[in-house]
């Protein structure tokens, strides 16, 4: 039931606001709104009741494992929302002066200092507000550095086949034209095909690594090479970042810019689909560009004093991407979690989270999977094809992601990356258990003899939630995005 | 080992089912020059207690005084059960909803964000959601040159009255889109946006028009003169509006004749903490004949197999994640959790409760403008109507008043002179409804205490 | 799955204790403890995930109409949790100097006077944790007057028949005999008998009003006068309270002492069964036995100071029952509550409670259900009898409750009070809404012919709970209390 | 009308329904001359955002201070996620799990609360738990005079050194039912209770006999010895433990040769907050063999009507719904909330955790020992060892340092004179693992300070 077909005319939840209405008569008729807008009138209890029951209609981290392949869905430490909600930070307005934010803004530039040591970079701005901004602000440098240069023919950025789809969308924002670089069978990118690719033209390249394809791309400094000497920058996208956190920084890759998913390596929480941060990390050549703003410190280590930096110090600037500085409190929560990680934490994160997706990897591929590149080491997550069962049994991997729902563990990833027909791609993260992964590892086994022996049960699956499958094309075709009286 | 769970004897049976001695050997085909060595920057470990205590000093350095700064960050009572329902596990740590059945609480729970927000901007529709307003204006930009095909100028009229960090954002957004974005001129007795000023463009091929309510100043533009004009060049007006005053405002969908095209702006007032400026979401409406441009998430209701009501994402051929590099825009989020305080703070609002808000919103404003106009040498900078925030004259520069009251504990607003060169004695001050009558009292006195100090 | 169970030898939440063990070397040998404590050892999200889980399998008020009789489970406000949650207040020592207590003692010296006046007495003590407390601390006080008088063959107090079981329980542990007083088929004590119980020996009489039988009490003036001119006092058990709130006050009624049940009354949450408050309050009589602490207040009301009053400002006080002041978080939160409610909201609370309970008597009437007392009005519960269901059906009154949990409702109090068979007490509550209340009558119909069409089908219910009904015998019999590894 | 739902027509068609015309009708069986006039002492109402402003007002004027206050509530990190967990309206707003199928969140958290509380006290079995730790004792004396049924004395041995507080608590509960309470004389040098003191009692009959450890002073007592004396004696022996404490120090089940019979106490420092005194919990274990005696609910695990491992009360037959005048205790509910708390707290601890945490408390302790025995007659008050509180004897009236440290916002501790005449220049102070190095020299600093004020 809607919150709209609780709704009663005249109900409220009194204490939630001013009792009377206000004079506006000083205001011109004009200006006025005529009729009320329909939002709900509900009792406080109402609503409490009606969302609390319906976050029971979700899958989450803490509830589930949620192996969700390239979105990292890892513990989100309870602390970092306790020190994001502190009043003194929670109430700060963005545009108080800075005698009344150095608590603030210190955090901020220790997270900088921490977020250019990870990566290998020598400037960060923490500005962009996901993942995809990230990607707009690097890219958006990299044609703000050709263009400093008048080297106005780079018009082109490469994007391997299997990469993310914000990234040839990125490129487009940016004004560029995308070309495809193949991959090979084993994952890596087709190097002599890259070179074919290069040339005048070539603003620059963005790739994952490990790639989408959940391995490591070996071949990095031969491609940083190919790139660089036509003239080329390198943008790292930094969605896979977990695989490799204190094993490989970026910037030893050669790599000249990239972002990073706070919501992803760092552990703030998704949200339901957001919100996120995606700070930009540069190298020498691309620190002119930063966008802003960006927190510097003055004053000795003992004294410091912290301050904004804005266009009046980084006059070349790509510019301001929001209003302000972007997903500060986000940014908040990433900062506490690498305070509670430390050095030593921060190390083991790539470790750990590898070690558990090489073993669900071997243990599926014992209970009769196929892997996509079984002779490839995993990363962070790997891949499955079940090409195989949809063809024997007609259960295919939208199938088997919808069965493991009713045995309650959220499916993984599933038809992506692209090149890997019915795939799934798995990434368990640090955070979970040996028991977590074995009860996935053992209903994937079980889903398996399902298929074999009641194909349609697997293919009617899930039984076990709010609703069945959803008619998708009805909801497309037959447009219902919100609730008329 | 901060949240991981293995233990040793967990790590070897991995490693001997994975078949390896240690997990060094996982990275075995890593160029061993690209090994990382030792972290510099990164301190060792603080354990939670430590961190929450660093936290909380450094926290209350920056709390404790009286905020009166505006400027599209907004101070408004959040009802406690809002985000003690919204940091529920299940909504905060699930993530976008792509296994529709296991997401029916957050799909369900934007659909009726998306019904409350088309209603309260009086639009057909809502998308889900965009990172915040400045970044939302630009895609609302964007999307009015896909949507206007008529036109072929590529030309938006951005007036003078917009936030200037909105404009700086749109500008940064939109730079490699080959689209010509033209500013206003505003008229500065009243601080709005007049028809006369259009003038020059009229009968131009003028792609799209953004118009504010209230705009940067606070002012309350004509907005359905404005519009009228817009459309009569067959522009797309976009509506860039605060949320909050819409509850006794005019909606962009009644403006003028045919009311905008695009509703537009900044979600934060609506339950979203100040936070020092993020996270807050950006919301936009449109009509339906446009609602294909639109970028974004949208969830749609529809059917289950049994023909039980249930939602799911829709017009997903939109997004990057299938269109790549033809999607109508790079995003791939929304601001979910944003959202979900948002669409539980208008529950709990209702429309009369919005509308009271806002109206306190306005009284107390007027009530601080008659203080503090009763000092020597403080004026309205501008005549005309305003909803929350005005523009107040001073004997002084606004800088170094500012800085005073700062000194004082009290924040006194946003420093014109920053942004508009001829306003600099001139402060853009904000009053919600959070605001009692004896903190407009310390204001006042503050005020005339700090202009006593500098004037003599 | 028990947390136990997830344990793995070595697992920590590492970020919540300090990472070392401590040098006990100073402590000698015998003192040190040899074997560990079998405590779990998981990481933070297991806990987190296993006790979110845990709670999805709870009803509550969050989540669904609750109307259990006799126990007041309306709206908990979250305000009244997140002011009592506010570091001050949360990290007060309860032994902090009064220098560094004013705030938290304001409000409780404002939480006694508001008490004082709804309950229209003289004196409050906040000190009992719990009603169960505030009986015991009641009972204590009429027993400490009657010894202060040397009134000393005092022995016995009068309990009706339909009373809650802590009003004899308690009178017990006083020190006193019980005596039970017969209740009238309409719901109102037999005064007559009362007459001849009473006598030299009547220390007092235990008495809810409205009583158990969800009517108001008539004679009770009458009632007052028989105890009070056999020197005997009353005793207002608060149970009942949310029914007359702002109506009638007890001490009105010709009430000595009383306790209240903030956790009914003043909506302190329920939290699965405690903690909640029971403050007493008396007449004029019982104040110099008061429990302490108390908060006195000093100065000028422009500038007042408030100090705890001890033994020394109440020599005959019956003592102190906690270590400290009794449960003020919830004191807390009950504050809160009547601050928001206000005097407004405070006189509506009786008003709206009986206005549900009796819309729902008259609508579970028409579907034919049979009220205990269908010549009384409601007060803010009611009872139905499922005797003839029982006969015709074989479907009794548990077999309705177990079978509502299906239609996601909350069962009413069942079984109690004990002298009226086969009972449902019903108390909605004033924060319930029509349709709430509308979709339980709904249910209850369609039970009814359930019980009339498949009565087997009723009998076994619950089926969509976690657990079905479970065998209370085996646990009774078989004790299982703690897990054994 | 706030919380309560009923607009205008709801309210119309109810009164239709029911067949009156005002809701003031339905008060009609009461006697008008009893209906209440308007309340005098209630204001009118507040909002949410008032109630909340004024509150943090008042939350402020008692915050800051550092605490070295112990005396039976004790400050201890609390993981954030043990109350947004425990806060959930699905464990916050439920009530007793009397319908068990619908509340098996509840029963099972309660069922593993019963199975850590008895492994951390090396006993068989726990309750549910009880109000808080001095109720808690005075349960278990009741409970002990029903379960030594061979005892006729009703006499029960309280060392001196048992809190104050929890001996009057136990006096005024237990009053009128008989008991005999006597306490038993305390050694001035050590704090502790020695055999000697026990040797007028040896060959009676007594009941039982409670020992703290540590006990108020923070003292460790000889548990062992005065165990198995309590139990040559026939008593029954309670023991009164800090649960936070028996991660290092020997559990009451391992007291002795036969361990004690009733383990009581308050769950307090187990991730329950200071709160200014509550709510906390009493806990209470016992052995097999007086488990009928117990107070209080316990819950058990069983099957359903498949077989399926369930949850449910237990044992009721003891409880006052069913037994009335005849129950274990008047107690109908037990403390569920703060032990959810405490579940999650010691889920989050393990033994390792709380060992460590129970460690640095004990370091702590001694290190701020080292560092005010430095000041000029200040010294530890007793030998022998302790855990995490100490008695320091000052050179100046407690009551006057303690005034004058607390204006220099440290909270120094207890004045053991209020309790005990011989000890007016003594305070008993606490260290737990909150505090850091510079917090003790905070402390350190301000004594020195007030110290050289007071003697001049």
């Amino acid at each position: 039931m809607l919150i709209f077909e609780q709704s009663r005319s005249g109900r409220k939840a009194t204490a939630q606001s001013p009792a009377a209405a206000a004079d506006l008569s000083g205001l011109p008729e004009a200006f006025i709104r005529k009729e009320k807008p329909a939002l709900p009138e509900v009792s406080e209890l109402q609503a409490i009741r009606h969302y609390t029951n319906l976050s029971r209609k979700n899958f989450s981290i803490d509830t589930q494992f949620y192996p969700l392949g390239s979105c990292t869905m890892k513990y989100n430490p309870r602390g970092a929302l306790a020190a994001a909600t502190l009043p003194g930070i929670l109430n700060r307005h963005p545009l108080a002066p800075e005698s009344h934010s150095q608590g603030f803004l210190s955090c901020m530039y220790e997270l900088q200092e921490m977020l250019k040591d990870v990566t290998g970079m020598k400037g960060v701005s923490l500005t962009p507000m996901a993942g995809a901004q990230g990607e707009f602000a690097g890219v958006a440098m990299i044609r703000a550095y050709h263009q400093a240069r008048n080297d106005d023919a780079r018009t082109e950025i490469l994007v391997p086949s299997a990469a993310h789809g914000t990234n040839p969308a990125t490129a487009v924002m940016c004004g560029f034209k995308v070309r495809e670089v193949p991959v090979n069978s084993d994952g890596d990118v087709d190097v002599d095909a890259l070179k074919t690719l290069v040339g005048p033209q070539t603003a620059g390249i963005m790739m994952t690594n490990p790639s989408t394809c959940g391995v490591f791309e070996r071949q990095i400094e031969e491609i940083a090479q190919v790139i660089h000497d036509v003239g080329g920058l390198l943008y790292y996208d930094g969605a896979n970042l977990n695989a490799i956190l204190g094993k490989v920084k970026p910037g030893d890759m050669g790599f000249d810019v990239m972002h990073m998913n706070l919501h992803k390596t760092f552990a703030t929480p998704h949200g339901g689909g957001g919100p996120g941060a995606g700070p930009v990390a540069v190298g020498e050549r691309l620190l002119p560009y930063l966008p802003t703003p960006i927190v510097g410190k003055e004053g000795s280590d003992d004294a410091p004093s912290y301050r904004w930096l804005t266009d009046k110090d980084i006059p070349e600037t790509i510019g301001n991407l929001s209003a302000f500085m972007g997903n500060a409190g986000i940014l908040i929560r990433a900062y506490v979690y690498a305070v509670m990680l430390g050095k030593g934490g921060m190390h083991r994160v790539g470790e750990y989270a590898t070690l558990n997706a090489n073993y669900m990897a071997k243990q599926l591929e014992k209970a009769g999977f196929q892997l996509a590149y079984p002779d490839r080491r995993a990363t962070h997550e790997f891949i499955i094809t079940l090409s195989k069962q949809t063809k024997d049994y007609g259960v295919n991997a939208m199938d088997v992601a919808k069965r493991l729902l009713d045995y309650n563990l959220h499916a993984p990833t599933t038809y992506f990356p692209l090149l890997v027909p019915e795939c799934h791609l798995i990434e368990p993260t640090e955070t979970e258990s040996k028991e977590a992964m074995d009860e996935y590892i053992a209903a994937m086994a079980s889903i398996l003899k399902e298929a074999e022996t009641d194909a349609d049960m697997v293919r009617g699956a899930p039984y076990t939630q709010p609703v069945k499958r959803l008619d998708d094309v009805k909801a497309a075709r037959e447009l219902d995005l919100a609730w008329k009286a | 080992m901060p949240f991981i769970p293995h233990t040793e004897q967990d790590v070897q049976e991995m490693l001997e089912t994975i078949g390896v001695s240690s997990i060094e050997d996982l990275f075995d085909e890593i160029p061993p020059q690209l090994r990382a060595g030792e972290l510099t920057q990164v301190p060792e470990a603080l354990s939670e207690m430590d961190m929450m205590r660093r936290m909380r000093e450094r926290a209350a350095q920056d709390d404790g005084a009286l905020c009166f700064i505006g400027a599209g960050a907004y101070e408004h009572h959040i009802p406690a059960a809002v985000w003690d329902v919204a940091t529920r596990g299940e909504f905060m740590t699930a993530y976008t909803p792509y296994q529709a059945e296991a997401s029916q609480g957050t799909l369900q729970l934007i659909y009726e964000y998306q019904s409350m927000m088309a209603t309260l901007m009086a639009m057909d529709v809502s998308n889900a959601s965009l990172y915040d307003g400045a970044s939302g204006l630009a895609e609302a930009v964007l999307m009015a040159v896909r949507a206007n095909r008529k036109s072929k100028s590529r030309k938006i009229l951005v007036p003078g009255t917009v936030h200037p960090s909105y404009r700086s954002a749109l500008e940064a957004i939109v730079e490699a889109q080959n689209i010509e974005i033209v500013e206003v001129e505003w008229d500065q007795q009243s601080g709005t946006t007049l028809l006369d000023a259009l003038g020059p463009f009229t009968g131009e091929d003028i792609t799209g028009m953004v118009i504010a309510q209230p705009n940067f100043f606070g002012q309350l533009e004509d907005v359905n003169a404005l519009t009228d004009w817009a459309h009569a060049q067959k522009a797309l007006v976009i509506g860039l509006v605060n949320p909050m005053a819409m509850a006794v405002l005019e909606a962009p969908g009644n403006w003028g004749e045919k009311g905008a095209d695009i509703a537009v702006g900044d979600g934060q007032p609506l339950g979203v903490p100040m936070a020092s400026g993020g996270p807050y979401y950006g919301f936009m409406c449109c009509t339906s004949a446009i609602v294909r441009q639109m970028p974004g998430r949208l969830i749609g209701r529809t059917v289950d197999l049994d023909g039980k009501p249930g939602y799911a994402l829709t017009l997903q051929a939109r997004e990057q994640h299938i269109r790549r590099s033809k999607a109508t825009s790079n995003i791939c989020t929304n601001q979910g959790l944003a959202v979900t305080a948002s669409t539980i703070y208008m529950s709990m609002q209702g429309p009369d409760g919005l509308a009271n808000t806002a109206g306190a919103c306005y009284q107390n404003t007027q009530a601080l403008v008659e203080k503090l106009t009763s000092i020597e040498g403080v004026e309205k900078a501008f005549s005309g109507h305003n909803f929350h925030e005005v523009a107040l004259t001073l004997p002084a520069k606004a800088s170094a008043v500012l800085e005073k009251l700062a000194e004082r504990e009290v924040l006194g607003g946003f420093d014109l002179g920053l942004s508009y060169s001829s306003l600099e004695n001139t402060v853009l001050v904000c009053v919600t409804e959070t605001k009692t009558d004896s903190d407009l009292e310390v204001y006042k006195l503050a005020l005339a205490d700090v202009l006593t100090e500098l004037n003599g």
